[in-house]
């Protein structure tokens, strides 16, 4: 079943399954990765890929199979024996101390003793990587000031200096802009030229098809089929994935813009200058730039959290004179925050509190400082089928949850107050192709229903596929704003790189 | 020269000294994730322990490593709890102080009916160098342990900021799955920590029983394994700010035990606090209001120069009254501690 | 939820199993037959080097004396005062007699004597608040013994500056300090007396550096009302010749060589008469104070210290202070009762 | 089934190695374990008047268990316990000594409102550091500690000094000021104050569970940034939060001198209940009603150990020592524990948070 991978194989799996109770997580599982190649590595959430490539770099050792590396049979008992074979990995949460510069996060070595330093000997090697794959760091900035990219390429170099030679690529693309995607492609496509095996994780199939030479697809803890990249098509691969093919994506309908919904104006925050801005009820307005073009300020000033030197906003005819997050859901706002795990969901609490989180505190749900209970718990489980979201209970901790599911539930409190405009910012990030679609559909049905969308987002594809206008934002002006039919990949592209404000 | 001549500065030393020895430990455990609360009680392990060890063969040498031991033993406690059983940080170590006050005290009476006295470690004086005015007596008159707390903290400055070892225990204290995924051993890494801070609490001890005075007394550690805790916070997890803090609480104790024994508080006092609140206001550029309000009272007071006297409880709150005035000065970008602090590592969530 | 219940019932469990355990033990209680069992109890520890364990000998001195007296059990370090009830209580129940070991143990004792009216109370403290009808204060003058300190002290000066260091501020500590303060103006009138508080009869260190802050200060004689914190204050005198230091309570010549003398208070002989006579019933109620002239108080020199004029100073004072030429001021003597008050 | 008999076995093994601990300790000082055993049973609850002082003491260490939850909740962790009992006392006891003549109920309401207004007011020191000026809450606590007892040493020299010999102790406190104790108890040790207990722990589960506030307060300590972007105020939390354990303390400094049987203000009356509360609601992990049970032993654990000094003249250190040894076993065993039920769990998809991070430590 698994293509022969040829002469020049660097790891094979033969047999691989990993149970936890009686959960089979891997299910006999055969792989093949050669030097040279990109391979990629396919499935939904939960197929698992995550435990697969935790045996691989011995975080978890396998119940049954074996793994070979070069030919020779390997056992990994601890992840520093896998990194020692030259098996590293790049986490989709980044495995740096923000508080060392970069120089001392790749000076990091196991076995220390009191008496050495490695910062010479790490400035050293860190030279040699950038001769040999131009990969440049630089050394004494502390981590926590550099970006995602940056923090990206910190990671890559930290594996290439311990002598990694085959890779892993854990969703690398979550948190990079396209330019930093396509700086990253062509360093996966340079590592694999120069002899490393490169495994990239992914649910991006536009990412698969322009980097990897072969595919692997799992679901549900076994392999559903393996192959070249030249000879298939992304509609085969989703079908692998999900076990059935899914439904082409609907028409989109054409927009019947009302009143307007949020009106910014002149709007200054930190390195966000002037941005005018304006969302109707029922259109989508799609914000395309690359990361730290001022979408964090845009939002945040928004909602009231980063306060604002100069400008108003209004929403749903109200201004909002001194912005809080409160004013801001009072007026009828919602928000999909980017960054779920720090300011959207508490996970300590129940999954029906985090779907309750404001409605709990509020009538009809609480009355003179009360909550009632009863009513709370049927709201949450409402939603909860209504959302499709996957639990034990809505007593299950959110923490228990998988990002996916986690995802519906913040839409489902997003969304069920019936909110006159959301903003909603890298809705998708980290979703599989079901859940991805899912989200798409909820965001267009609130449109249809006459609310606003305003949809923040560095992915281009995700942007001019949903929304029916288009603002640029590029160093923290709003370069240009386009109809989502003359907005073409080369157009916006041109209006972010551009450095003259357009009306 | 009144108040601050050079026994005041040497005083102020001794004071600070052992104090520093502990503190420097509790840094190093705390860079690696693991707080001990109970620090006074493994002080007191280490003083009981270096007493014991004397009474049995009166070597110096000897009790101060026997000091050692004893504050290795309770710290290794200390590890087996939060490291290995991955307990609650802050109960254990409420369990370690308990402990340690219980257990040197029972065994104190157990095994040292009738107390001992023995010789202090004696002053070295450099010939010549201790002849030079202030510099030579607060300098090259010193005993061994001075010295070695110097030593100490230079070498605890050495290996925390120059060296691998350095890296790898602030990458445990701040973000252990970055140290475990380089191949670091968090469970190593922390162990050895918590065990220096252990050895060098020891050290500390012996030096409060046998070094300083040469005997010892049930729960005669006084509170110091307490000042280092709050020296170690207040010091921004830095030795910079240590080492400041050290200073700050040993100055002021050693102002207030030379107060007490005056009439009335003299006016080079208040000109020494006008100085110091200048100086804070220079560093730090922050809370010229109240700052300048309170220099302006103390030059007020040190031309004057009313003659008061002050409860002595007043002086001894002093110390931490004027960390929590610079703490509050400072503001909040100044303190950070390590995010993994009293946080036990697993590694399966990696 | 499950590991909470368990935890709970875990944590029963230890009281339920040692109770479970005990069983088929006879009281202590039990022995019942005609001796007169004591119980003691004192806020510091029992091998303090000064106050509560001199009082603690006096006790067995009584006990070694007279066959029929049992010291059966110590109570150390109850320095809470809700502690301190319930040990009284606990060495009430079974004893004939209770020496409550300090003056901070007033209002404990007030509390639990009226409890237990058959137990005679032995408080160590000139006390105005335990009255009740079977308690017993007992002290001793501290501050007469001061004011010939504080004379000998004023003599031995050469800076015409001596001090006094003490633990907590406590009167029985000032005391020291007045009397010192007024003997040295009877020798003196120049020399000045400064005081310091290091809140710890046992901080060894503390004291030390207190010592070196008061000689800094140009103090050359020192009075030391520390228990084993004294230490400290040797070492202190050693650094700087021609420090005299000078205790209390007893004579401690041998641990230093600067020690000039001490206002020794015979505390054995006061616990012993005070708990024979309590074991006798013959203790009166009330308050006793035991002064210079029933031999409990005395300035003693050290072997070969003070010279002939200090020495004839001594007794100078002594006489005048027992004749009554000299007048104690405020806060020499402790305060007194109004009630049953007896000068020994 | 096979579950439940290791917990019980675990539990028998963590109590069996306690007692054999403390047995080989009684032998070494040549006290016979059983006569310990029937020692320690009878000053605890062998007798109603011992039993009424062991429920009575467990008061104030709940209250102050209480208060960690409360900030622990909220995500704030501060030590300010000790300083804040220290100073509720001295509020109330400022109070109480002017009360004379006043009718009763007034007094007792008017000492426990100061009681709980001094501790909130020292806490709130912590809270407006931290909200206005960024000073981690544990460092300022811990430091407002130490000046808390220099603040006591100077009441009791000073203002507050009303001992006829000059002690430095308060004048007893006025009758009417004193809480009632049950009367059928022998020397009403049995104070009525231990219906707290059982009323704080069902308000403050109320509070969590049912109130707005204590869900804002939980979703505040739960993830700070989530709960300000969904349009709670989280210093507001984490200020009342602070403020409201503070009350707690004082509270407790309050039950320490009217409600227990010395009553006068004295240094040292905190008698180290602030950080025995944290402990005895770690212990319960965060559990009101757990903390009303680990309350109770670790009282009962003070008022033994007195007794086996006064009986069997075991030295104090012992009983020190045993406690320790107690809170490291009880540990120890709840860790095992968990631990056993963590690995019986199936692995669910796991998402690393800051937030199960700390569960895992709470």
């Amino acid at each position: 079943m698994a293509a022969d991978p040829g002469p020049d194989e660097a790891l094979r799996l033969s047999g691989i399954t990993k149970r936890f109770g009686a959960f089979t997580a891997n299910d006999r599982i055969d792989l093949g990765i050669a030097w040279g190649e990109v391979h990629a590595l396919l499935g939904e959430n939960g197929a698992g890929k995550t435990t697969l490539m935790r045996i691989v770099t011995g975080l978890y050792q396998p119940d049954e199979g074996t793994m070979s590396l070069d030919g020779t049979p390997v056992a990994f008992r601890r992840p520093e024996q896998a990194l020692r074979a030259g098996i590293g990995m790049v986490h989709q949460h980044f495995t740096l101390v923000p508080t060392l510069t970069e120089l001392e996060n790749l000076a990091m070595a196991p076995a220390a003793v009191p008496w050495r330093n490695g910062r010479a000997a790490a400035r050293r090697r860190a030279a040699e990587v950038e001769a040999s794959t131009g990969l440049r760091i630089d050394p004494d900035r502390l981590v926590a000031d550099a970006s995602v990219g940056e923090r990206q390429r910190l990671e890559i170099v930290k594996l290439l200096c311990r002598g990694a030679r085959l890779l892993i690529f854990d969703e690398p693309s979550a948190s990079l802009s396209p330019g930093e995607w396509d700086e990253l492609a062509k360093l996966m496509r340079r590592l694999a030229g120069e002899g490393h095996a490169v495994v990239l994780i992914s649910h991006k199939l536009s990412e698969v098809f322009s980097v990897a030479d072969r595919w692997t697809v799992l679901r549900g803890g076994a392999v559903a089929g393996t192959g070249d990249i030249a000879g298939t098509t992304p509609e085969h691969l989703v079908e692998l994935m999900v076990g059935e093919s899914v439904a082409p994506r609907r028409e989109r309908t054409p927009a019947s813009p009302g009143a307007p919904t949020l009106v910014i104006r002149d709007l200054s925050v930190d390195r966000l200058a002037e941005v005018d801005l304006t969302v109707h009820a029922g259109e989508i307005v799609g914000v395309a730039g690359v990361a730290g073009s001022g979408q964090a300020e845009l939002v945040e000033a928004v909602l009231g959290i980063r306060p604002a030197a100069a400008g108003s906003v209004e929403l749903s005819g109200q201004r909002l004179e001194r912005r809080t997050p409160q004013a801001f859901y009072a007026a009828g706002g919602a928000l999909i925050p980017e960054d779920r795990h720090h300011v959207a969901v508490v996970g300590g609490m129940t999954l029906g509190e985090n779907i309750n989180l404001r409605a709990l505190r509020q009538a009809p749900l609480a009355r003179r400082g009360r909550i009632n209970l009863g009513a709370a718990r049927l709201r949450a489980r409402r939603l909860m089928t209504e959302y499709e979201v996957r639990a034990t209970g809505e007593n299950q901790p959110m923490a228990r949850l998988s990002g996916g599911n986690q995802q519906k539930a913040v839409l489902a409190r997003e969304l069920s107050t019936e909110p006159s405009l959301v903003i909603a910012v890298q809705p998708v990030r980290g979703l599989d192709v079901r859940a991805t679609e899912f989200v798409y559909r909820r965001l267009t049905e609130h449109r249809n229903r006459g609310g606003a969308v305003l949809l923040i987002s560095m992915d281009l594809d995700e942007v001019i596929a949903l929304s029916d206008r288009i603002a640029v934002l590029a160093h923290g002006r709003v370069r240009g704003v386009l109809d989502a039919a003359e907005a073409t990949r080369s157009r916006i592209g041109a209006l972010m790189t551009s450095s003259e404000v357009r009306p | 020269m009144g108040v601050f001549d050079i026994a005041f500065l040497v005083s102020a030393l001794t004071i600070a000294a052992p104090i520093l020895m502990a503190a420097t430990g509790e840094l190093i455990s705390q860079r690696a994730g693991v707080m001990n609360v109970g620090l006074e009680g493994v002080l007191l392990a280490g003083a009981f322990a270096g007493y014991l060890t004397m009474t049995r063969v009166e070597n110096q040498a000897l009790g101060f490593l026997g000091g050692i031991a004893g504050g290795l033993l309770l710290a290794a406690l200390m590890g087996l709890l939060a490291i290995e059983v991955k307990v609650d940080q802050i109960v254990a170590g409420i369990a370690i102080g308990v402990l340690g006050l219980g257990l040197t005290t029972f065994l104190d009476q157990h095994f040292v009916p009738e107390p001992q006295t023995f010789k202090p470690l004696p002053r070295i004086e450099i010939p010549l160098l201790s002849d030079i005015p202030v510099a030579g007596p607060l300098l090259f008159d010193q005993d061994l342990f001075i010295w070695a707390t110097l030593a100490v903290v230079g070498l605890a400055a050495l290996v925390m900021y120059r060296t691998t070892w350095g890296i790898n225990l602030a990458a445990t204290g701040e973000t252990p799955v970055a140290a475990d995924a380089a191949g670091v051993s968090v469970r190593g890494l922390r162990w050895s920590a918590v065990l220096v801070s252990g050895a060098l609490a020891g050290a500390a001890g012996a030096y409060i029983s046998i070094g300083d005075v040469g005997v010892f007394r049930e729960d005669m550690t006084g509170g110091r394994g307490y000042l280092a805790i709050a020296a170690v916070l207040f010091g921004a997890w830095r030795l910079r700010g240590l080492l400041a803090a050290v200073a700050i609480f040993a100055v002021t104790d050693a102002v207030q035990l030379r107060l007490q024994s005056m009439p009335a508080v003299p006016g080079e006092i208040w000109t020494a606090a006008a100085i110091a609140v200048l100086a804070g206001l220079i560093v730090m550029r922050r809370g010229l209001v109240v700052g300048g309000a309170v220099l302006i009272a103390l030059v007020a007071l040190a031309v004057v120069h009313p003659v008061v006297s002050l409860p002595a409880s007043l002086w001894l709150a002093m110390p931490y009254v004027l960390a929590l005035v610079a703490l509050a000065a400072g503001g909040a970008s100044r303190h950070r501690a390590p995010s993994a602090l009293t946080l036990p590592y697993v590694r399966s969530e990696a | 939820m499950r590991t909470r219940l368990a935890l709970i019932s875990f944590a029963t469990a230890i009281p339920v199993l040692l109770a479970g355990c005990g069983g088929g033990s006879d009281e202590a209680a039990g022995a019942a037959d005609d001796s007169t069992t004591i119980g003691f109890l004192a806020p510091a520890p029992r091998n303090d080097g000064g106050f509560t364990q001199y009082a603690l000998a006096g006790v067995q001195a009584a006990v070694d004396a007279d066959p029929k007296l049992k010291l059966t059990s110590i109570v150390d370090n109850a320095a809470e005062s809700q502690e301190q009830i319930e040990g009284l209580q606990s060495l009430a129940a079974n004893n004939d007699v209770v020496v409550a070991d300090g003056a901070v143990l007033n209002k404990a004792v007030a509390v639990v004597a009226p409890k237990y009216p058959d137990t005679h109370f032995v408080l160590i403290a000139s006390d105005l608040e335990a009255l009740a009808p079977n308690v017993s204060s007992v002290t001793v003058a501290v501050g007469l013994n001061a004011m010939v300190a504080g004379a000998v002290a004023s003599n031995a000066s050469k800076s015409k500056k001596i001090g006094m260091i003490a633990g907590p501020e406590v009167p029985s500590s000032t005391a020291w300090y007045y009397g010192m303060a007024q003997g040295a103006k009877i020798e003196n009138p120049a020399t000045s007396v400064a005081q310091a508080y290091t809140n710890d009869y046992n901080d060894v260190g503390k004291a030390k550096q207190a010592a070196e802050a008061m000689i800094a200060n140009g103090a050359d004689q020192i009075l030391s009302d520390l228990d084993s914190g004294s230490e400290g204050i040797y070492q202190a005198a050693d650094a700087k010749a021609g420090t005299g230091v000078y205790n209390v309570f007893a004579l401690h010549c041998d641990e230093n060589p600067n020690i000039i003398g001490s206002g020794v208070v015979n505390w054995s002989d006061v616990l012993k008469a005070s708990v024979t006579e309590a074991a006798a019933g013959t203790l009166k109620a009330g308050a006793i104070s035991f002064g210079l002239k029933s031999g409990a108080l005395s300035f003693q020199f050290c072997p070969g210290k003070g010279t002939d004029e200090q020495k004839a100073l001594a007794e100078k004072i002594t006489k005048e202070i027992s004749d009554g030429t000299v007048v104690p001021e405020k806060g020499v003597l402790l305060p007194q009762p109004s009630y049953a008050f007896e000068q020994r | 089934m096979k579950a439940f008999a290791v917990r019980v076995l675990t539990q028998l093994a963590v109590a069996a190695a306690t007692l054999l601990f403390a047995a080989l300790l009684l032998l070494a000082i040549g006290v016979s374990p059983g006569d310990a055993a029937t020692a320690f049973w009878n000053g605890t609850f062998g007798s109603p008047t011992n039993a009424g002082t062991t429920l009575t003491q467990a008061v104030p260490l709940f209250l102050v268990a209480l208060g960690w939850i409360v900030a622990d909740k909220a995500g704030r962790m501060h030590v300010g316990f000790p300083g804040q009992v220290v100073i509720g006392g001295c509020a109330a006891a400022a109070v109480g000594l002017q009360c004379d003549g006043v009718p009763r109920v007034l007094a007792i309401v008017a000492c426990a409102l100061a009681g709980i207004a001094g501790g909130a007011l020292w806490a709130g020191i912590v809270a407006w550091l931290w909200a206005s000026r960024g000073v981690l809450e544990i460092i300022s606590s811990l430091l407002l500690n130490l000046v808390a007892l220099q603040v006591l040493a100077w009441l009791v020299r000073g203002p507050l000094q009303g001992s006829l010999d000059q002690q430095p102790q308060s004048a007893n406190f006025p009758a009417s000021t004193l809480w009632p104790a049950v009367e059928s108890v022998p020397g009403r040790t049995l104070s009525y104050d231990v219906i707290l207990l059982p009323l704080l722990a069902a308000a403050l589960i109320w509070l969590f569970a049912r109130t707005v506030f204590g869900f804002e307060l939980r979703a505040a300590g739960g993830n700070l940034d989530a709960a300000r972007w969904n349009g709670i105020n989280p210093v507001r939390m984490g200020v009342s939060a602070i403020v409201i354990s503070g009350g707690l303390a004082g509270l407790a400094g309050a039950a320490l001198l009217f409600a227990g049987s010395a009553p006068w203000l004295s240094e040292g009356f905190e008698a180290g209940i602030g950080f025995n509360g944290i402990a005895v609601a770690l212990l319960a992990r965060n559990s009101p009603i757990g903390a009303i049970v680990t309350a109770i032993v670790f009282a009962s654990l003070n008022v033994g150990g007195t007794s086996l000094q006064a009986l069997l003249d075991v030295p104090s250190s012992l009983t020190s020592v045993l406690q320790g040894a107690v809170i490291v076993l009880v540990l120890v065993a709840a860790m095992l524990l968990r631990r056993r039920r963590a690995a019986r769990r199936p692995a669910a998809p796991v998402t690393t948070t800051p937030s199960t991070e700390k569960e895992l430590v709470a």
